[in-house]
């Protein structure tokens, strides 16, 4: 069993025009910096992402839209990002929006092996139509499915050869769940470890679910909103 | 008239021991700076972490770190990180006692519209849609009227809706004003405004009954 | 904010006759041991218990059943109990069983306020029979509905004073889902300490989601098959 | 004829390099004493542990830490706990590559029961119906007759069905099956055993296709 790989180009190398794939992160926190940079780099084009956020003009997701390598972007929240207003406007974008909870649920969802869930969100507004509903206890609930991607690309802190994962702070977020349900999940760390480096009890992603795992090198982990107090 | 301080200081006075309170971006952030004192309340961040904290000391940024309007922030003793799914489901779950978000519109049915304007960017709900469908408590925090001076406080909205009848409470910086299915309940005004100001910058149902006291912040 | 109680009668004390409850663990592996005794002390009677097992004859879940308790019993797996087995025969007690993945589920969609969820075990077998089924993708799934309890108690290794917990090994099981379900959840914890003794990293069960917590006494963590290899 | 041990033992020239496999109770549980050399096979335990070691040495058991079977166990290095419902995600979801549980009876479409004898005690179906319904490549471990000497390779299941469709290939201490769209195909036959006699003691749709060569071992 070897999962690990020497670096992001050789991780990602059967990623094709097309491909749905999900990013981890939310903003620019915890996100698949390595992997990202290396798809800039493939020129892989036509892809899919769901991703909660879309990065900004110059980094994560936006270095993707800047060379027009996405076709469709499913997310929650995509302010920040001019290019990405552009190219939504122009009709260039394809864009889903969905509700961050409904899109967390459904990457769940995927890593749970439930075909769709039940969710509140949305009800009564434009999420909700076309979609099926439905009473329970009084209150509605709309049907969402589970997403099926090619592949998952998702940061962490810690991992180990095997695949565990440990992720740090609030850079956890939609990472573990990605994590779950990709087809193909390449997990991205800033420090790869031997088995048994990582407390069993401390893992909060088991390696089953993480097909290949490699180091990453210069993160840059940047700050979008650097606030302090006095 | 209250500026957006003096609005999240008012708030502030309906949180209770032990409430678990998630603040939306806006005013509803600066709620945080007025929590009474010998109280407990847990801030909920629905990026994934119970227990947020104060903005960290300069030098002190952790990029791993931050609020859901992704600006760096700290932990305190006793928090708790988490992925969005715990997140959300705490929210559905209705785990999470207070919810305290902006808006551009409310109806006096209670619905919400916050997170579109067709023709203008959209950017997107966020965790919006799944905090006003779960929430067993939410109050929005706003400014009465717009910038042209228009109420935000109407019969029905005009702008595509976060959730629908959900609004509990609205603290602008008019008034305070509960929804009942009768339609705004004036329950207080802001320190020199008049019911008839408040009633002139309402299109919704207002429905005032006796003395409207002056609010406390 | 006071989640603390001194010990398991205290924090059992509104515990009454007809109410539902979860209990965690696995086996005799993670029970909340204390607030069992607790429960069989106050001599509650027609309690609904949601748990994986029943105990064994002396011990767990077990106890009440031998002082007749239980009104119902909603587990997956029930062996090794021979008064279990006289209830059950006799009628004397009602037994619903379930496969121990839609335990699991029913328990984590009602902490994840989904009100039901899709899964395929049981199908074809009586466990469908009345049930509403869905085929999705070309495989047949149960509609499961949430589990909704008036009390969960857990055991945790470690809490805070917040009610923050950390389970130790296979003795988490079901104990963060049952945690997240229950109406008024009761954690007891062999180790109680203060806020900020636990990495907020490392934390299992977030304390929104703990009402009541105390450190319990003379756990005696029985082994239920002791194995040994030369 | 095979003994339960080189029953377990045939089984585990299944494994490949890289398997998550779950092992039921009984002859399942054997397999994991004949996992070859040089390859990685991880145990999962459906009550939340990934990479299951052997028993622990005298004096080192743990009461926090056993198997679906309740008997006291290690970890490896690289081991991973987590909950019941993820466990069960991760089968549902199709991670664990192979399952291999004991059964009471099998059926020639791959149905199988093993949880409940009507009449006698039922002691529950635990995690069975779960890993069933959800595994990509199931493999019953059982002998090909009962203590009555009464075949348990069936036309149709008598006793109350686990999961229907499911099994893929049986082990039993006289042959190697596998079960395709038309029924039991004979694969192997075991050392010193005739084909003839793998015919008498099945009673569901059996195939027997050119040589049956003789399993190893």
């Amino acid at each position: 069993m070897n999962k690990v790989y020497n670096n992001a180009e050789e991780a990602i190398h059967d990623i094709t025009n097309g491909d749905i794939i999900m990013l981890g992160g939310f903003g620019l926190c915890g996100i698949p910096e390595n992997c990202i940079s290396a798809l800039e780099k493939k020129g892989v084009n036509e892809l899919t992402c769901i991703s909660n956020n879309a990065g900004v003009d110059d980094f994560g997701i936006g270095l993707l839209l800047k060379k027009k390598q996405l076709k469709k972007m499913i997310a929650s929240y995509v302010g920040e990002n001019e290019e990405f207003e552009r190219q939504l406007l122009s009709g260039e974008l394809e864009v889903e929006l969905i509700p961050q909870g409904t899109l967390a649920s459904r990457c769940m969802a995927s890593g749970y092996g439930m075909p769709a869930i039940f969710t509140p969100a949305g009800v009564g507004t434009e999420v909700a139509e076309g979609k099926e509903s439905r009473i329970f206890h009084g209150k509605e609930y709309l049907l969402e499915y589970a997403f099926e991607a090619d592949f998952a690309l998702v940061k962490a802190w810690k991992g180990d050869r095997f695949g565990n994962l440990i992720y740090r702070g609030t850079a956890r977020n939609f990472n573990p769940l990605m994590a779950m349900a990709g087809n193909i999940t390449i997990a991205e760390v800033e420090e790869l470890v031997e088995p048994g480096e990582l407390d069993p009890n401390e893992i909060h992603t088991p390696g089953i679910y993480v097909h290949r795992i490699f180091q990453g090198t210069n993160y840059e982990k940047r700050i979008e909103q650097r606030t302090v107090r006095n | 008239m209250l500026d957006k301080n003096q609005i999240a200081q008012r708030i502030a006075r309906e949180l209770k021991d032990g409430y678990y309170v998630n603040l939306g971006i806006g005013i509803p952030t600066l709620v945080a700076n007025y929590i009474p004192d010998g109280i407990t309340v847990t801030l909920q961040s629905e990026n994934g972490l119970l227990g947020m904290g104060p903005f960290p000391l300069k030098g002190k940024e952790d990029a791993d770190l931050i609020n859901a309007g992704k600006q760096t922030i700290t932990t305190l003793p006793g928090s708790a990180f988490f992925d969005s799914a715990v997140s959300f489901g705490m929210i559905r779950a209705g785990k999470v006692d207070l919810t305290v978000l902006g808006a551009m519109e409310v109806s006096d049915a209670g619905d919400i519209a916050s997170w579109k304007i067709p023709g203008k960017l959209v950017k997107g709900m966020g965790g919006a849609m799944d905090l006003v469908a779960s929430a067993k408590n939410i109050i929005v925090a706003m400014m009465h009227t717009n910038s042209k001076g228009e109420s935000k406080l109407l019969s029905q909205c005009k702008l595509p809706l976060t959730g629908i009848k959900c609004v509990k409470k609205i603290v602008t910086n008019l008034a305070v004003i509960e929804i009942t299915e009768r339609g705004f309940v004036l329950l207080e005004k802001a320190p020199g405004v008049t019911v008839d100001e408040i009633r002139n910058a309402t299109v919704g149902k207002l429905i005032i009954e006796g003395d409207i006291p002056e609010m406390l912040i």
